[in-house]
């Protein structure tokens, strides 16, 4: 649980940083595939809507039968990799096929909880999806209660580059600079008006001195 | 801006000790090898005070070569690519002019004696089908509107002749079956029959003969119209005399390479190479085809490796014997450059080929006998049973001894100089043996000629070659266009019955490899097919029981094979990821690989895709080398606690670049896990265009950009972290590990300079600091401490120890140039590679000129600098000694006395 | 606010250099091509000085070899902004940056990466001048005298030699002898922290008055001894 | 008595007093004193030597506790930077009261009493405090592996479980 809302932080915080100027054509829905069985071809999980310009994650629940449910469990059981194929439509229908994967058996560990990150690129145009769980948990998979898959959509952007800080450097020096002039006009100040606290204690220690050895001569 | 500099200045001072030499360093351990290229024009100027070779290459450069040693007298490099192209080069009797460019015609006139320019003209050429000087006037040749037009220019100022000649040219047919020889135009025509034009006063006829042929070829050298012209593999000499047509058939084998000259009468050169070992050479005269006896020959020798060599310019005379000698240029297709001497033999070998490195792999030594018997004797159970010694106690009494004594008889011969140590002899092969701090290697370098060379390391010499010919061509990086030669040294010289092993990869019909045994070059199996097309190699993290880093190879339908086949592992490898990237189409796949232990049943599941769109190109992915190791797995802070690196072994970097409408070109750094396919994380600079320099180490990546809005080359830094807490697990997983992304630390620096290459140095702990090599385009090769890019320099008050304030511009004093005045112009790559002193790292740069040096970034704290004193240690410790001895005598004789008293 | 119009100054020019057509900007046909001139310093003029420098132009998109009289040409570049460099092995040239306008009229500066605003205008055409010996090695540090005898280690052992060889001399003088000794006897009146915890434990304390008799009493009988 | 004598003068010789002295008493032989003899044998009493005995080991037992303000003076004077006189001193700071404690039973051995259990403790205080007080030099000068940080180098990279390569498309 830990992870997730980690996970959430960091890209609800990244979405907000990037902010698309371009009206591209946006993403309408999300169509997932999985392998249930090893080599045997990819069945149906769900179709998820996506709405980009809300700028919201999306939180999808599918019922899958009981059926594909054991099947599942069969495939965490045998710590094989739970593949799932995304198709990522735009509202003109062009398509973009991902593949993605994780061990069947996290799957099966996080209640069929899973994050799905849909990687955008500078266009917003979709270019990776990855697929994670809400918990790194990969034993209790005989404990599944559920069949109904919690999918969260992620949508993450790229951060933009950091530039040479040219500014903060030119203040920098500025300040330097003003520091340097107030120093020397401050260096106008006699010796003694400067290093006062060094001269006094000498110029003390050696009034004692002095007062004390003719005492001792006498 | 004073301050500033007294800024950098002071930083500089007390960082910048850290790399650097002192002046008695500059040749000690670094090399540096100078190059023309391949030779596309030449000329020989044998007048007695001059003596020299003008030559002009097809890396744009202009050079002045000794005709006795081959030397390199003087050297100018023209702009890069196609706008310095030479096309043309007309030697004067002061100065040597070149012509280069194809938009822009360049025309420059240099002093033959020091290669300065005397003049340079230019003028803008629509696009130019022949080039010659006839009569110190520069003739262009175009053609336009079913003309042939041929333009004047004074050679040496530039100014346009009066009119632009035209000349009618129906049967002109494309200039791929024309051929230009001294001012006369060739052409086939539709029919295939030859036509012959002069072109350079308007008023010639045209000449026709009826001859039927389908190829044509000028012969170069000749002061008179000539060429061969090919009928179904006939070959026959055409040439042209006083208006006239004449036809000579060749007499020799289609193979040789033809080359006329004009002395006393027409001299025909002819010369061939029927084994790669072997140069023929043929003379006669042109009309009468009598053969010239003293220009017959025919020499052998083993270390020489050359196919199809053409001759590029000649020089005859009579000798007072009345015989014809010549002396001739040589160039081959291996891109090897030679002098000819007809009669006699070869003056001098160039390696020309070393311009043109595709891939660079260092390669230990094997250790010498001695240590070989140590080792044998506590060696590992292979050795045994290779030798069958018995392992009796007594035996191993017996060899022991016997080892021991002849370390001790080679010890005494060292001292005593009967023997040069090991380490100063060179040359002869038996000397290579590996030395104490793994120093000294054997650079072996894959050439797009299609030779491969082994060069010693310490001092440049070439220790041998192979030329590939004729076993498949090498493979294309789709990226760049230049070949990629993919090679993986799959045993190394550390197992001692076994000879190291290097595998390249080259492409035919079938993929084929080529093993090359990398110390002497000899190649024990030769070339191996395989039946399917290679898309990608990748080694395997365990070794076979053959010692062998076996491959694993995926074929055009992805599927995996391994090589070599079926020779069993010596443990099951992990868990095996492999990911294929394709430029153009910006598909990026992942693979699990299933790898039994027998080597048998490969199979592979694609686990992962990622499709970046359209337009977008991966145009780089940078990995870490596969030899780095990361020791300290954090970093402190001031307060004492640690910031703990990401450190992912299977994160790489891809580079796209896609171009913008607003933005002109986008460039994204995305970070991928390749075993997971998670993008880990990706940004993207804008307006960011070439060159563009990718640099990936640790946890940290740097990549170089020149920013078209700024107008300045910048680099950005990143750098991942965990946090402050360390993950408790001692195991790194890709899959289904927790999602959380890494911390990324950010930040540019501008570079006052252009870059050619970076690269960053690599040691054998990773216990010594790191620094950036770059190759700059002004020639400098800088070493930049890493902490200087480091993205968390701090903008205000430093709050780490040693922090580095942070400052836009970074410093490129003189003093960490490594390369001081030994100029690197067109550096093509960096390689770098550690040895076995955890301080030091050995540096190979490539290009146009080769260098070799050793760079120490945190000194060398492993071994007595070169300039200790040892006599004062000496001197010291015996005073000490002598001192002591006299001081305890005295002090026994005081309290003698004061016992008496 | 400084920083604000710093910024909005930057963006401006921006704009204003992004607006002139590029250095490898679009490749029209009918582009107007411009040569680049100027004329190097050379710190001697012999031949292979002349054959050893290059003007560089944009990190060598386009070059410039010198002629006899240290002048250069840099032929038929499109209009833009380019860095001109003068590279050679052994000397360090300051790069200046050229401007190139679309009209053909040409501006040199000083080249300042990190205030690209600043503009320090300079001669066109180009005149390197102010060059450097490039200084690539370090000077290896000479032993000397002093270097040794100010090295701290050293001072931290001669200075108390000095003191055990100084000091016995001072001591000579009886004054000083005296004063020490009336030191040591200040310390000897104070009274003990063993003494008390002792009578504190033992219970039988022995008087003040007598402590100091026997003290006294001590004192004397040195004085006596030394009178005999 | 000449202690009168000498206090009314700066110096004087008396050879009078001298004479007749020598005359009346046995010529004492040199570094004998009588009235140090007269001492002795006030000191014979019983009680008084136990006094002596048990002030002596007290002494000692002090011992480390005085030499606190010393140290601290010391601790101060050598700063908190990391180098060869301020480690040398650390280091002494250190060794003296653990090989002290070390040999404790030994430097008590000669002593007996009421008190010998007392003059143990604090003995064995005092120089835990000297202890104290160095390991927190130590600490102030960093060099006690009190941090993260201070462990780093003993961590190891960790295992990979998965291997991956791979690259461009060979083509």
């Amino acid at each position: 649980m830990m992870h997730y809302k980690l996970i959430f932080l960091f890209c609800s915080v990244l979405s907000g940083i990037y902010c698309s100027d371009t009206s591209y054509d946006s993403i309408s829905d999300v169509y997932l595939e999985h392998e249930l069985i090893p080599n045997a071809g990819f069945t149906k999980r769900s179709s998820i809507l996506v709405n980009l310009e809300s700028r919201n994650d999306v939180v999808s629940t599918t019922t899958i039968n009981d059926s594909d449910i054991q099947l599942l469990k069969q495939l965490a059981s045998k710590n094989e990799l739970y593949r799932l194929k995304v198709t990522v439509r735009t509202l003109s229908g062009k398509e973009t096929r991902f593949l993605t994967f994780t061990r069947a058996c996290l799957i099966v560990g996080s209640k069929l909880n899973d994050i799905l990150t849909l990687h955008l690129d500078h266009l917003d145009s979709p270019f990776a999806v990855n697929l994670a769980t809400t918990s790194n948990n990969c034993n209790s998979f005989n404990e599944l209660d559920t069949s109904n898959f919690t999918t969260t959509v992620f949508f993450r952007r790229p951060e933009s580059s950091p530039v040479p800080d040219t500014a903060t450097y030119i203040q920098k020096m500025e300040r330097e600079r003003d520091a340097r002039e107030k120093g020397k006009s401050s260096n106008n100040k006699s010796m003694l008006g400067k290093y006062w606290m060094y001269i006094l204690p000498l110029v003390i220690f050696m009034m004692i001195a002095g007062a004390s050895n003719p005492e001792a001569r006498q | 801006m004073v301050s500033k500099l007294i800024y950098a200045a002071l930083l500089s001072s007390f960082l910048f000790t850290v790399n650097g030499l002192y002046e008695d360093q500059a040749g000690k351990f670094d090399w540096k090898q100078d190059y023309v290229g391949e030779v596309k024009f030449s000329s020989i100027d044998v007048d007695v005070t001059t003596k020299r070779l003008y030559v002009a290459t097809e890396k744009n450069v202009v050079a002045s070569l000794a005709i006795d040693t081959g030397d390199i007298i003087w050297r100018q490099i023209l702009e890069k690519g196609p706008e310095g192209s030479v096309e043309l080069i007309h030697p004067t009797k002061s100065k040597i002019i070149t012509v280069s460019g194809v938009d822009v015609i360049k025309v420059r006139g240099w002093d033959v004696k020091d290669g300065y320019l005397h003049f340079e003209w230019s003028t803008e050429s629509s696009y130019a089908l022949y080039l010659f000087v006839f009569n110190g006037l520069l003739h262009n040749v175009y053609y336009s509107n079913n003309l042939i037009a041929v333009d004047t220019y004074h050679l040496e100022t530039g100014v346009k002749g009066k009119a632009t000649y035209t000349f009618p040219a129906h049967w002109f047919s494309g200039s791929d079956r024309c051929a230009l020889s001294s001012g006369s135009l060739a052409c086939l025509d539709v029919d295939g029959k030859l036509n012959i034009g002069s072109l350079i006063k308007s008023n010639t006829d045209r000449l026709g003969l009826d001859m039927i042929g389908d190829k044509i070829e000028a012969i170069p050298g000749s002061p008179i119209p000539a060429f061969i012209v090919t009928n179904k593999n006939v070959e026959k000499l055409v040439y042209v005399k006083e208006n006239k047509i004449l036809v000579r058939s060749s007499t020799s084998r289609s193979s040789s390479f033809i080359y006329t000259y004009m002395a006393d009468r027409q001299y025909l050169l002819q010369i061939s190479s029927p084994m790669q070992d072997t140069i023929v050479t043929e003379g006669s005269i042109l009309e009468d085809s009598t053969v010239i006896e003293s220009l017959s020959s025919k020499e052998s020798k083993s270390s020489l490796k050359i196919s199809n060599p053409r001759i590029s310019s000649a020089f005859c005379g009579r000798s007072k014997a009345n015989t014809v000698n010549c002396v001739a240029l040589v160039s081959t297709q291996d891109q090897s450059l030679m002098l000819l001497k007809m009669p006699g033999s070869i003056k001098w070998h160039r390696e020309e080929s070393l311009t043109n490195i595709i891939n660079v792999e260092f390669v230990d030594l094997p250790v010498s006998d001695i240590e070989a018997a140590i080792e044998k004797e506590f060696g590992n159970k292979e050795s045994f049973l290779d030798h069958s010694v018995s392992t009796g106690a007594f035996s191993m009494f017996v060899r022991r001894l016997f080892s021991q004594l002849q370390q001790l008889r080679t010890l005494f011969a060292t001292v005593l100089g009967i023997i040069e140590s090991p380490s100063e002899t060179t040359g002869t092969k038996s000397n290579l043996v590996r030395d104490q701090f793994g120093l000294h290697k054997i650079i072996v370098t894959v050439t797009s000629a299609g030779k491969i060379f082994g060069i010693d390391n310490l001092n440049g010499e070439i220790l041998w070659s192979v030329l590939l010919c004729g076993v498949g061509t090498f493979y294309e990086n789709r990226v760049n266009g230049l070949p990629s030669a993919p090679m993986h040294l799959q045993r190394n010289s550390k197992h001692l019955s076994y000879s190291p092993m290097c595998t390249l990869l080259l492409k035919s019909e079938k993929i084929q490899f080529v093993y090359i045994y990398p110390i002497n070059g000899e190649s024990k199996n030769g070339v191996t097919q395989v039946p399917y097309r290679v898309v990608q190699a990748v080694p395997l993290p365990v070794l076979n029981i053959e010692m062998v880093r076996s491959l694993i190879l995926f074929d055009s339908s992805n599927s995996p094979h391994l090589y070599p086949a079926d020779t069993p592992l010596s443990s099951k490898p992990p868990p095996l990821y492999i990911y294929i990237a394709n430029p153009t189409n910006g598909l990026l796949q992942g693979f699990t690989v299933n790898v039994p232990i027998s080597g048998k049943e490969l199979s592979a599941k694609e686990v992962w895709k990622t499709q970046f769109n359209k337009p977008t190109q991966i145009i780089a992915i940078g990995s870490r080398d596969a030899m780095e190791h990361v020791h300290s797995q954090g970093r402190v802070l001031s307060d004492r606690s640690v910031l703990y690196k990401y450190i992912n072994p299977n994160m790489v970097a891809i580079l796209t670049l896609a171009p913008d409408t607003t933005h002109k070109s986008v460039l994204t750094l995305h970070l991928l896990d390749a075993v997971s396919g998670i993008i880990i994380y990706s940004v993207v600079h804008k307006r960011a265009s070439h060159p563009i320099h990718l640099v990936h180490s640790e946890n940290w990546l740097l990549c170089s950009y020149y920013n078209d809005k700024t107008r300045r080359t910048e680099i950005a830094s990143y750098e991942l972290y965990d946090g402050n807490q360390l993950s408790n697990s001692s195991d790194f997983s890709s899959v289904g590990g927790s999602l959380i992304p890494p911390i990324v630390e950010k930040q540019a620096y501008i570079l006052p300079g252009f870059l050619q290459a970076m690269k960053p140095t690599i040691t054998e702990k990773g216990i010594t600091s790191k620094h950036i090599l770059m190759a700059t385009t002004t020639g400098h090769l800088l070493e930049v401490p890493w902490a200087f890019l480091d993205p968390r320099r701090p903008l205000g008050e430093p709050k780490e120890e040693g922090a580095i304030p942070y400052i836009p511009e970074l410093p490129m004093p003189s003093e960490s140039m490594i390369n001081y005045n030994k100029s690197l112009m067109r550096v093509d790559g960096i390689y770098t590679t550690p040895s076995s002193l955890e301080s030091t790292c050995l540096v190979f740069v490539y290009g146009l000129d080769l260098f070799y040096t050793r760079v120490a970034p945190s000194k060398t704290f492993d071994v007595l600098k070169e300039d200790f004193d040892y006599l004062v240690i000496i001197i010291v410790t015996h005073i000490l000694l002598i001192s002591a001895y006299v001081t305890k005598n005295l002090a026994s004789q005081k309290a003698l006395k004061q016992a008496w008293k | 606010m400084i920083c604000n119009s710093f910024k909005v100054c930057i963006v401006l020019l921006s704009i204003v250099l992004v607006s002139l057509p590029n250095a490898n900007g679009q490749s029209e046909s009918n582009r107007e091509l411009y040569d680049i001139e100027g004329t190097v310093m050379l710190p001697n003029l012999t031949t292979s000085w002349l054959a050893e420098t290059v003007i560089q132009l944009k990190g060598g998109e386009a070059v410039g070899f010198l002629r006899k009289n240290g002048s250069f040409l840099i032929s038929k570049v499109p209009s833009g902004s380019y860095i001109v460099e003068v590279v050679n092995p052994n000397y360090v040239y300051e790069p200046i940056r050229v401007e190139i306008n679309s009209k053909g009229k040409y501006r040199a500066r000083k080249v300042n990466y990190i205030q690209s605003s600043h503009v320090h205008q300079m001669p066109y055409p180009l005149e390197f001048v102010n060059y450097m010996p490039a200084k690539y090695f370090y000077t290896r540090e000479q032993w000397k005298v002093t270097d040794f005898l100010f090295n701290s280690m050293v001072l931290t052992m001669v200075l108390p030699l000095l003191a055990i060889l100084v000091l016995p001399k001072l001591m000579n003088d009886p004054e000083t002898k005296k004063e020490m000794e009336q030191l040591t006897n200040l310390k000897h009146d104070m009274p003990e922290m063993s003494e008390m915890i002792t009578s504190f434990f033992t219970g039988n304390t022995p008087t003040a008055e007598k402590q100091k008799e026997k003290t006294k009493a001590i004192k004397s009988s040195k004085k006596s001894n030394k009178n005999n | 008595m000449t202690t009168v004598k000498s206090k009314t003068f700066k110096w004087s010789l008396d050879f009078t007093r001298n004479k007749h002295e020598k005359s009346t008493d046995n010529v004492s032989p040199p570094g004998y004193s009588q009235l140090a003899g007269q001492n002795g044998t006030e000191l014979t009493r019983d009680s008084e030597s136990s006094r002596l005995i048990i002030k002596k080991s007290w002494d000692l037992a002090l011992g480390p506790l005085k030499q606190v303000p010393m140290n601290l003076f010391i601790m101060y004077m050598a700063g908190n930077s990391i180098s060869i006189f301020p480690i040398m001193m650390v280091g002494m700071l250190i060794v003296r009261p653990v090989k002290a404690l070390f040999t404790l039973q030994t430097t008590f051995k000669t002593i007996e009493g009421t008190q010998a259990w007392g003059q143990k403790f604090i003995f064995f205080i005092g120089n835990c405090v000297n202890i104290v007080l160095a390991l927190y030099k130590c600490q102030s000068m960093g060099l006690l592996p009190t941090h993260a940080s201070d462990w780093l180098a003993f961590i190891n990279q960790p295992t990979r479980m998965e291997y991956s390569g791979g690259g461009f498309v060979l083509s």
